[in-house]
């Protein structure tokens, strides 16, 4: 174990994924996979990956989520399991 | 103990990892296929930013006043090497949800088991 | 079908940490992936690109090929999508 | 495309926003050599300034990109990538290798200036590429011409 705020940010970005997963409604779940877009891009910044974290915040954080909301506002919004 | 929390990181990736497959195998809707599919790239992506990191390493910027040894910065070829697959899956993730929408303006659903059921009709 | 998730999981997740078992631990400096070239790359790119950022000169320059396929593809991702959604409306 | 749901405070956000992130976009691009960021993170910045007009006053009609200008605006920025490597091609080099271009400058700095212009040739990619797929997914079930 070298950084521990690294380890954190991991265990956090590792909460959010499956949170992301196991949300149902759709836009819900674009909004906690932005989180959880944010805390990689703090684990990359805490690691030492600092081109990498600035690309993460503003491809995964942002623009990712405004193509899938784009795409659910145009199909359903609720999921079946 | 020391030895098992020092590969702790690449543990953690691995989870991440199976979350992304887990969620590609069994959730019924392919909106949410697409995200575990995002989940298992930023998974790749930080297996190999942990590869690149160095216990106290510097971020990889010379800068002017400090001349540091080689092994005293971050390796950048794994950041290098990222950094393009980050913006990779943003065009991926545009291009599935352009066929998302293909499907849906064909079948009426994103249901995984309606639309292969409405296929087989 | 359903069934052969959970241990297909089970057998990949284990897969995963004794693979992770062989790898040097997180944060060594002599990992091989750090002795290879990257060294090189730290010691010479400033001198000879003039650029300080080292992910910049590599990806921009030492691996300028690469770069070049990558943005070939990202061009290809949108050109996919114009004619996806874009144009095959009118028919 | 659907009418904006513009309101008097968005519009003005997104006046006071603009020039910003417009401007900062610039930085990130001019200054990757020194700091981190780069072609993809600037390209990234321009679209979100675009797709954030587009998202607060409707049709691109005013300011923005037209879907065409985008599609020119993908092709020239992979069209200048290749050229500026078929250029130090031309000039005795490899393909790719800047220093092999006609500039009267030291090697390094010639490195540093091809290393620049392929990254303008990037973002101009990257922003019309991501302007293309926005747009694609948002003109959808044939809402307008």
């Amino acid at each position: 174990m070298m950084e521990p705020l690294a380890t954190v940010f991991l265990v956090l970005l590792v909460a959010c994924g499956v949170a992301a997963m196991a949300v149902s409604d759709l836009l819900a779940a674009v909004v906690v996979f932005g989180a959880f877009s944010f805390f990689s891009a703090l684990y990359f910044a805490t690691l030492g990956a600092l081109d990498v974290a600035f690309t993460e915040a503003v491809v995964g954080a942002a623009m990712s989520a405004v193509f899938v909301v784009t795409a659910v506002f145009h199909t359903t919004r609720r999921t079946k399991a | 103990m020391l030895a098992l929390f020092s590969h702790l990181n690449y543990w953690l990736a691995a989870l991440l990892l199976l979350t992304g497959l887990h969620g590609m195998l069994l959730r019924p809707h392919l909106v949410k296929k697409l995200m575990a599919m995002n989940l298992m790239q930023v998974a790749v992506i930080v297996f190999f930013i942990s590869l690149a990191a160095k216990a106290g390493g510097v971020p990889p910027i010379a800068l002017e006043a400090a001349h540091l040894p080689a092994s005293a910065y971050v390796n950048p070829l794994p950041h290098a090497l990222m950094l393009t697959a980050i913006v990779v899956s943003l065009s991926t993730t545009g291009v599935a949800l352009a066929l998302l929408l293909r499907i849906y303006r064909r079948c009426g659903t994103l249901e995984e088991p309606e639309i292969l059921e409405s296929l087989h009709e | 079908m359903k069934g052969l998730a959970g241990p297909a999981l089970a057998l990949v997740g284990m897969l995963l940490v004794v693979a992770a078992q062989g790898l040097p631990a997180v944060g060594d400096a002599t990992a091989p992936a750090a002795r290879h070239v990257a060294p090189r790359y730290i010691e010479r790119s400033h001198a000879e690109t003039g650029t300080p950022n080292f992910v910049t000169a590599v990806l921009a320059d030492y691996r300028g090929y690469d770069t070049l396929g990558e943005t070939t593809v990202i061009f290809t991702a949108g050109l996919a999508c114009f004619l996806l959604l874009g144009e095959g409306k009118t028919r | 495309m659907r009418a904006p749901f513009g309101s008097p405070v968005l519009d003005a956000a997104c006046r006071l926003l603009v020039p910003f992130l417009l401007l900062f976009a610039l930085y990130v691009l001019v200054h990757g050599h020194d700091s981190p960021g780069g072609g993809f993170q600037s390209g990234t910045l321009l679209a979100g300034a675009v797709i954030l007009v587009r998202l607060v006053r409707g049709h691109p009609g005013g300011w923005g990109l037209e879907r065409r200008a985008a599609l020119g605006l993908a092709c020239g920025g992979v069209g200048l990538y290749a050229a500026i490597g078929l250029a130090s091609l031309v000039f005795g080099g490899h393909y790719l290798d800047y220093s092999a271009l006609p500039l009267p400058l030291a090697a390094a700095s010639r490195r540093a200036l091809g290393i620049l212009g392929i990254e303008v040739g990037v973002t101009l990619g990257v922003t019309g590429v991501l302007v293309l797929i926005f747009d694609a997914l948002v003109a959808w079930e044939g809402e307008e011409a």
